[in-house]
């Protein structure tokens, strides 16, 4: 049937759906969180299946287009009746899927789309199907505000934003907000664009302001660059961001001795000793021959996630489904434990890392 | 030969009566919604397509530009629809409009520069374009804007295609685009027979960039949300793809491009690892035995809109 | 003074990378005509090579870059043999689209074994900070390596395209294929010397880059391809000191706007200036502004 | 030394040449005359490799050259001067030559020889510097002459050599296709100036639609009423 | 009347004087001759008088359809003035056809507007029928109407030529110029090309200068003959006068 409701309850195997940027752009960031849902799904399916069947992942490249988003998504539900898609990775393609979703009744997980119009619409009235399981843009900007305010107590800071990254955007306005708000002085703000390797020349202009502490928003391919090359110029001062750090990656990019006094908020500590942690990082080594990044946690823990909601619908019926993630209370990843709130986001404790030497450290966990 | 010929009165029908089956069709569910946005990407790389080929294709200005005209549509359209609650036709006019004022303003440099010096400075400007929508924070930056309302359907789409192809092979067979086609081939001689060379080669990109426009409107009011990165310069030389893949100087190919290369694309999309292995093959094998592209330079009798001249004024 | 100074620094450090990828552009596309999109993938190919030579097989520098050189021309030569030879006499636009599908294909052929991950290099060059004239104003040493590769490079190009037969056979084949071979000239041959050295060139600026920064991805050549079109375009079309001139023109202005506060119309100032340079030159900073002779 | 036999040429539908054969003896100077769009051209680009013949054959010297390159022909001997002058427009009157002696690497030998040309056409001496692009008309053809002639040909195909020149140069431009014919260069000539081409050629062929119509010596032609009419005017 | 009037025009590339000092004055109806050495600055002549090089200093009045006198008008203006000319390096349309072509240079004489084309009203098909009427008469008279749907560049050069002449006369000049129309052409063809021209000035009213290196041609149709050389007039007079004027057959004629 055209559109509608999607899945049937009554075939051998559950589908769902991975739109996710496979080329393109952000083809690096969507590679690792299909990674990551893949594993997680093909872990639960050796282990006997979602309610005795057999889940069925149909995977789909979205070019890092938000308008192929939407096809895919479109074509996601009305041909391949997935009962949920997860992804995209990035806010602004999963804006272009959204309507789609929405439309036909289907949920929709994004587990890295951080904006906060992604699950509440513009007149604030909160999106029936989409969920996210990501921390939103003012989350972390706020949250880094009250860090370099309070447990640094730094007053003036400078912002290096990645101009072109919604997500990078939303830290920093979120961050500005509060920050200013808490009496902290902005002294310079400057901006880079995605996949640029120079920041010389914004680091030397920041350097001149003098900041007692730089924020840089962004996704750890840039920021190892950024801080390497800040360390350079002889910008000594601390490094701050968000979960975009989270990366072995940022080691040999910045290099060790560069990555000192560097804070980030993230999910989780993947230097977490936890078992179910460490076992992950295991398992994922042994499977791709690397340290898994954020990506890869987000991703692993999105399929659980879906997994978790489909077992407490008792069918992979999608209006179903959609009612148990908005019913969920603290589901267990590797990332934390998670509520969904009555905003379709994620009530997850936050934990501050700091970099030592290259190596992150836990700092502080802030619960919810 | 006269308006209502027999040949325009079937061409007419012929146009009502495909709008009016797949109306039809989608009102019993037939084509279903994965159909219909596949449509609308067809349809408004048609019109992007043929538009640009008027540019690129019929007057020889080499334009890798053309998303930042869309841009600007489909932000006027956008802000005008989501965020000052104006009906559609005031978005879409209004589109059309302001991308055709940016076309005059590209028009100038054109006027001095020629082949690559020309693309280059027509990258450039899509890259300004780009760049003051990602700063621009009233319309949401490198965010995006959001949920714009949906207002595109069939009935707009199709009119705005035929619309579109009517307008611009209409100019083709007049001596207005014969004098472009005369600028792609020489321009020197063109100037030297008493053709305005800076008047057509800016009109060129003036029409171009209205459709454009156009195109843009119904982009924003069909997928809710727009950023700028999607009207960059990579969609602006996919806009190209099309117009050399359907063949430079044929509105059919451009039509017949724009369907190939969108159907390929979903074709491709269920494997994702090599997808763009794969098109770029394709793309290439098409190059290499039809250099020319699909159609070349002929047209289908349908958009020979003959006139009293039985040219084909058109070529590479 | 000595922000100054770092950022003249700066910007002569970004406009030598810009340089020594656009001096193998500017030579590839002065002789055919052709914007050899796939430019900035031999590039990324070139790093690719060295990148593995380096981790996998513990090359030195030097030995890594001249393999890279080789790999990368001879990769040269078959794309121009496969992909650009059946188009010769189709009109350059054509051309261009078959580039663009090369270089797609060499990005994703690439990214579909090396996943689009992003690899760093190995540290195969010390990491050395220069204090320049007693400031704090530093330059890395790997920087000034770079910079006398792209100069004397020019230099070594600019003399084998205009004083050396090989050289003049290449001019006169991008004037007129006819009337070279009738003097001649072996066309197949001289454009597949052509692209040989345009991808070493090509291939080198992969290696220095990919350890420069410390970098590389499959798609990081798209970035620096089109700035590397952008400076061939200033300099003019071919022109091989314009190419450079351009590549430092292109660097000097952007780290110039940054610095003065304009980071984030950078890339927008930048094409304005570019626009306005080419309306009072409209063959480049280095081409003759000569009218065509009717 | 040259002989072309049954020669077939098309250009994708057009039949452009029709079972051309014709024969050059060494040290002749031999002429080929026909109307606008009849075959001379396409026949001087097929013996020079730039045209490749459906059938027939080439043979220079004893050796079948019809299917070798532009560029390997030009290394036994055979050098050609093409219509419309074809000089490398933005490379200097000095390196258009240089490009003629391509093929040769005796240096003081090309030095000698540019020295000729020099003589022979003073005002190319005068431009040496400036682009081919600006010289007039008449300088170009001068000038593709020359190239032409610095490779040192054994026979010279000269496409209309006098179209577009002055009077003065004209004479002096069949004065020069004498003399290098002295030195013992064989030329085949393509004219319109039917006349003066057939005063000082030893024999010709008329070509007409792609075929050899006639031929014989030129005195003979000269002679000939329907020559006369068709191609002397009058 | 004097239809053009040249005053002290000068032209120069860098250091390369092209025209220097030219005086010169033409009356209507006259067909005129420049001839002159290679290099002598005729071609460049032409271009300053079709506005594509403005010159260096000097003056050109026209007498026209209106009076111009100004040195810095553009080419397609002087095309609307009513001067039209053929290139020496035939620069046709080369992937149109014959008849597309003779139609751009009829482009100035078409009438209807933007609007009316795009939406095709009726007097777009009138305008149209007429462009092809006069135009298919055009081609009817220089024997190309066969050729008409054929693309220029496969024509043969005699026949480009004629297009070319075709071309500029579909705007209907007062002043035509010719560079060098006979180059290429046979001394059988050159006759009928002679015939041609003088054909074309009484039937079209025309005034024309011509280019060129044939002599049979310059003295059978010239009334006056402007000699160039290194950029000045050498001389002028009738053909019998330059015939026998020793200079111009030191510097351009030869001794028979
Ligand atoms: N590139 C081409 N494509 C198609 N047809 C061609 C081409 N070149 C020549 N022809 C055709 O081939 C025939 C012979 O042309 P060719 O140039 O050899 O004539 P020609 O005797 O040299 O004439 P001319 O005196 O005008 O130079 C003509 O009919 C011409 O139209
Ligand atoms: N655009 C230009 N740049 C530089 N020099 C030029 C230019 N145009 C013409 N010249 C020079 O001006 C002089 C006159 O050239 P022009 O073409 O007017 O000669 P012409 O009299 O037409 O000769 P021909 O009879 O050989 O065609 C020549 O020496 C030429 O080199
Ligand atoms: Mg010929
Ligand atoms: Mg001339």
């Amino acid at each position: 049937s055209a559109g509608g409701t999607g899945g049937s309850g009554d075939s051998d195997t559950i589908k769902v759906g991975l739109n996710y940027e496979l080329s393109g752009n952000n083809a690096s960031y969507g590679t690792d969180l299909a990674t990551g849902v893949e594993m997680a799904l093909n872990e639960i399916n050796e282990n006997g299946g979602l309610l005795g069947k057999e889940i069925e992942i149909i995977k789909m490249d979205n070019k890092s287009d938000s308008t192929e988003a939407a096809n895919v998504a479109t074509r996601l539900i009305t041909r391949e009746d997935v009962v949920t898609i997860l992804g995209p990775a990035t806010s602004g393609n999963t804006k272009g899927a959204i309507p789609v979703a929405s439309q036909h009744k289907i949920p929709l997980v994004s587990a890295s789309a951080t904006a906060d119009d992604v699950t509440v619409d513009s007149n604030g009235n909160v999106r029936e199907f989409i969920f996210k399981t990501c921390f939103s843009d003012s989350f972390q900007g706020v949250t880094i505000a009250n860090f370099v305010h309070g447990e640094l107590g730094l007053k003036n800071v400078a912002i290096l934003t990645e101009n072109t990254s919604d997500y990078s955007k939303g830290i920093t306005e979120n961050f500005k907000k509060t920050f200013t708000e808490l009496g902290g002085n902005v002294v310079i703000e400057e901006a880079y664009q995605s996949k640029e390797t120079d920041f010389k020349a914004v680091l030397t202009n920041i350097k001149a302001a003098n900041p007692e502490a730089l924020i840089v928003p962004g996704y750890y391919e840039e920021v190892g660059l950024i801080i390497k090359q800040a360390r350079e110029l002889g910008l000594d001062v601390p490094v701050l961001g968000g979960d975009g750090y989270d990366s072995p990656k940022i080691v040999e990019l910045a290099g060790s001795e560069a990555l000192n006094d560097v804070y980030f908020t993230n999910h989780y500590s993947p230097m977490d000793d936890a078992p179910e942690v460490v076992e992950f990082r295991e398992k994922f080594k042994e499977k791709h021959n690397m340290e898994p990044n954020a990506f890869h946690a987000l991703g692993y823990d999105l399929g659980y996630f879906f997994a978790d909601a489909v077992e407490r619908a008792g069918e992979a019926d999608p209006a179903k489904i959609r009612d148990a993630m908005e019913n969920t209370v603290d589901f267990k990843g590797i990332t934390g434990t998670l509520s969904i709130d009555e905003n379709h986001n994620p009530v997850k404790a936050v934990t501050i890392l700091k970099l030592v030497d290259g190596q992150p450290t836990f700092l502080m966990k802030l619960e919810p | 030969m006269k308006i209502g010929t027999k040949k325009n009165m079937l061409t007419f029908g012929l146009v009502l009566a495909i709008y009016l089956v797949v109306q039809l069709l989608l009102n019993m569910g037939i084509l279903d919604s994965y159909i219909e946005i596949n449509m609308v990407i067809i349809g408004i790389n048609i019109i992007l397509a043929v538009s640009l080929n008027l540019i690129t294709g019929f007057t020889g200005q080499f334009s890798l530009g053309h998303a930042a005209f869309m841009s600007i549509g489909a932000y006027t359209s956008g802000i005008l629809t989501a965020k000052l609650g104006q009906p559609f036709i005031v978005g879409v006019i209004a589109a059309a409009l302001t991308a055709s004022m940016a076309g005059v303003i590209i028009g100038i440099p054109t006027l001095r520069l020629k082949g690559d010096y020309l693309a280059i400075a027509t990258l450039g400007f899509g890259e300004i374009v780009r760049i003051i929508g990602l700063n621009n924070d009233y319309i949401g930056g490198a965010i995006g804007l959001n949920d714009i309302p949906q207002y595109t359907n069939w009935t707009w789409l199709y009119f705005s295609v035929v619309l579109t192809i009517f307008i611009i092979s209409n100019f083709i067979k007049s001596y207005h685009g014969r004098a472009c086609i005369a600028i792609r081939e020489d321009e020197i001689a063109a100037e030297a027979m008493g053709v305005n060379t800076a008047y057509y080669k800016t009109l060129a990109f003036v029409i171009g960039a209205f459709f454009a426009g156009i195109a843009g409107a119904l982009h924003a009011n069909y997928f809710y949300f727009i950023k700028p990165d999607s009207f960059g310069f990579m969609k602006s030389i996919d806009i190209l793809v099309i117009v050399v893949f359907g063949g430079l100087g044929s509105i059919t190919g451009s039509v017949v491009g724009a369907v190939a290369l969108s159907i390929l694309s979903t074709l491709l999309q269920g494997i994702p690892e090599l997808r763009m292995v794969i098109y770029a093959v394709v793309l290439f094998l098409i190059m290499v035995y039809r250099p020319q592209g699909l159609m070349g330079d002929r047209e289908l009798k349908l958009f020979k809109k003959v006139g009293v001249v039985n040219g084909n004024a058109s070529s590479k | 003074m000595e922000q100054v100074i770092q950022q003249v620094v700066n910007g002569v450090s970004l406009g030598s990378i810009y340089a020594l990828i656009a001096l193998g552009y500017t030579m590839v596309y002065g002789i055919i005509k052709l914007i050899n999109f796939a430019h900035g993938d031999i590039y990324m190919i070139g790093a690719y090579v060295g990148f593995a030579l380096t981790t996998f097989f513990n090359f030195g520098f030097f030995p890594a870059l001249i393999v890279s050189m080789l790999v990368t021309s001879i990769l040269g030569i078959i794309i121009e043999k496969v992909a650009y030879k059946p188009l010769r006499n189709s009109t350059r636009i054509a051309a261009l689209i078959t580039a663009i599908s090369v270089s797609m294909f060499l990005q994703y052929g690439l990214m579909y074994f090396v996943t689009p991950q992003t690899r760093t290099y190995p540290e195969v060059l010390p990491n050395v900070q220069l204090k320049l004239f007693g400031t704090n104003a530093v330059i890395d040493l790997k920087n000034i390596y770079i910079l006398i590769v792209t100069l004397v490079l020019m230099v070594v190009l600019q003399y084998v395209i205009h004083r050396t037969k090989v050289g003049k056979a290449m001019r006169a084949v991008a004037l007129d294929g006819d009337a070279s071979q009738l003097m001649g000239i072996d066309i197949n041959k001289t454009i597949s010397y052509t692209f040989a050295i345009g991808s070493a060139l090509a291939g080198a600026a992969g290696v220095l880059v990919g350890v420069y920064y410390n970098t590389i991805n499959p798609l990081m050549g798209s970035v620096p391809g089109l700035k590397a079109f952008i400076a061939a375009v200033i300099g003019g079309i071919g022109i091989i000191p314009g190419a450079v001139f351009g590549g430092f023109f292109l660097g000097i202005v952007e780290t110039g706007v940054s610095a003065l506060g304009g980071s984030l119309y950078k890339d927008a100032v930048a094409f304005v200036i570019l626009i306005l340079v080419l309306l009072i030159k409209p063959n480049g900073l280095f081409g003759s502004n000569q009218k065509e002779k009717v | 030394m040259l002989e072309l036999k049954d020669l077939n040429v098309f250009y994708g539908g057009i039949h452009a040449l029709k079972d051309v054969s014709l024969k050059i003896n060494e040290g002749e100077i031999v002429t080929l005359i026909g109307s606008n769009g009849s075959g001379k051209t396409t026949t001087l680009r097929t013996i020079s490799g730039l045209e490749k013949a459906k059938s027939g054959q080439i043979i220079f010297e004893g050796e079948d050259i019809t299917a070798k390159p532009a560029s390997e022909i030009v290394k036994l001997g055979i050098s050609h001067v093409p219509e419309g002058r074809r000089v490398f427009s933005t490379m200097s009157v000095y390196e258009n030559l240089e490009m003629g002696a391509y093929i040769r690497s005796d240096k003081a030998g090309i030095r000698k020889d540019m020295e000729k040309i020099f003589n022979w056409f003073p005002i190319l001496y005068e431009r040496r510097n400036q682009n081919a692009i600006n010289l007039s008309g008449g300088e170009q053809q001068m000038l593709a002459i020359g190239r032409a002639l610095l490779s040192r040909p054994k026979v010279l195909l000269l496409d209309e050599p006098s179209m577009g020149l002055a009077p003065i140069i004209v004479n002096e431009i069949f004065e020069i296709i004498k003399d290098i014919n002295k030195d013992g260069m064989t030329i085949l000539l393509v004219e319109q100036n039917a006349k003066m081409a057939l005063q000082c050629a030893d024999r010709a062929y008329i070509i007409k639609n792609g075929s050899i119509e006639l031929e014989g010596t030129s005195e003979e032609l000269l002679n000939n009423d329907l020559v006369r009419k068709a191609y002397l005017g009058g | 009347m004097e239809m053009l009037v040249v005053n002290n025009l000068h032209k120069s590339f860098g250091g390369v004087k092209a025209v220097t000092n030219i005086n010169m004055k033409i009356e209507e109806g006259q067909i005129v001759g420049l001839i002159g050495p290679n290099g002598a600055g005729k071609t460049t002549f032409f271009n300053l008088l079709t506005g594509i090089y403005s010159p260096s200093s000097g003056e050109i009045v026209y007498r026209l359809k209106q009076e111009v006198s100004s040195c810095s008008f553009k080419p397609d203006k002087m095309v609307k003035y009513g001067v039209s000319r053929t290139f020496q390096n035939i620069r046709l349309f080369k992937e149109m056809t014959v008849l597309e072509n003779v139609l751009i240079g009829y482009h100035n004489n078409f009438k209807y507007n933007l609007f009316t084309s795009l939406f095709r009203l009726p007097s777009y098909y009138k305008d149209e029928e007429n462009a092809y009427e006069e135009v298919i008469q055009l081609l009817k008279r220089f024997n190309l109407y066969d050729k008409k749907d054929h693309l220029a560049k496969s024509l043969p050069y005699g026949e480009q030529r004629k297009v070319e002449i075709c071309r500029a006369l579909a705007s209907k000049p007062k002043l035509l110029l010719l560079d060098e129309p006979a180059a290429g052409m046979n001394p059988q063809e050159t006759k009928e090309l002679t015939q041609l021209i003088k054909w074309i000035r009484d039937e079209y009213d025309l005034t024309i200068i011509l280019i060129e290196h044939d002599m049979s041609l310059v003295m059978e149709l010239c009334e006056n003959i402007f000699v160039f050389n290194h950029g000045t007039l050498l001389a002028k007079g009738t053909p019998k006068e330059i015939q026998h004027d020793p200079r111009v057959i030191k510097a351009y004629l030869g001794g028979e």
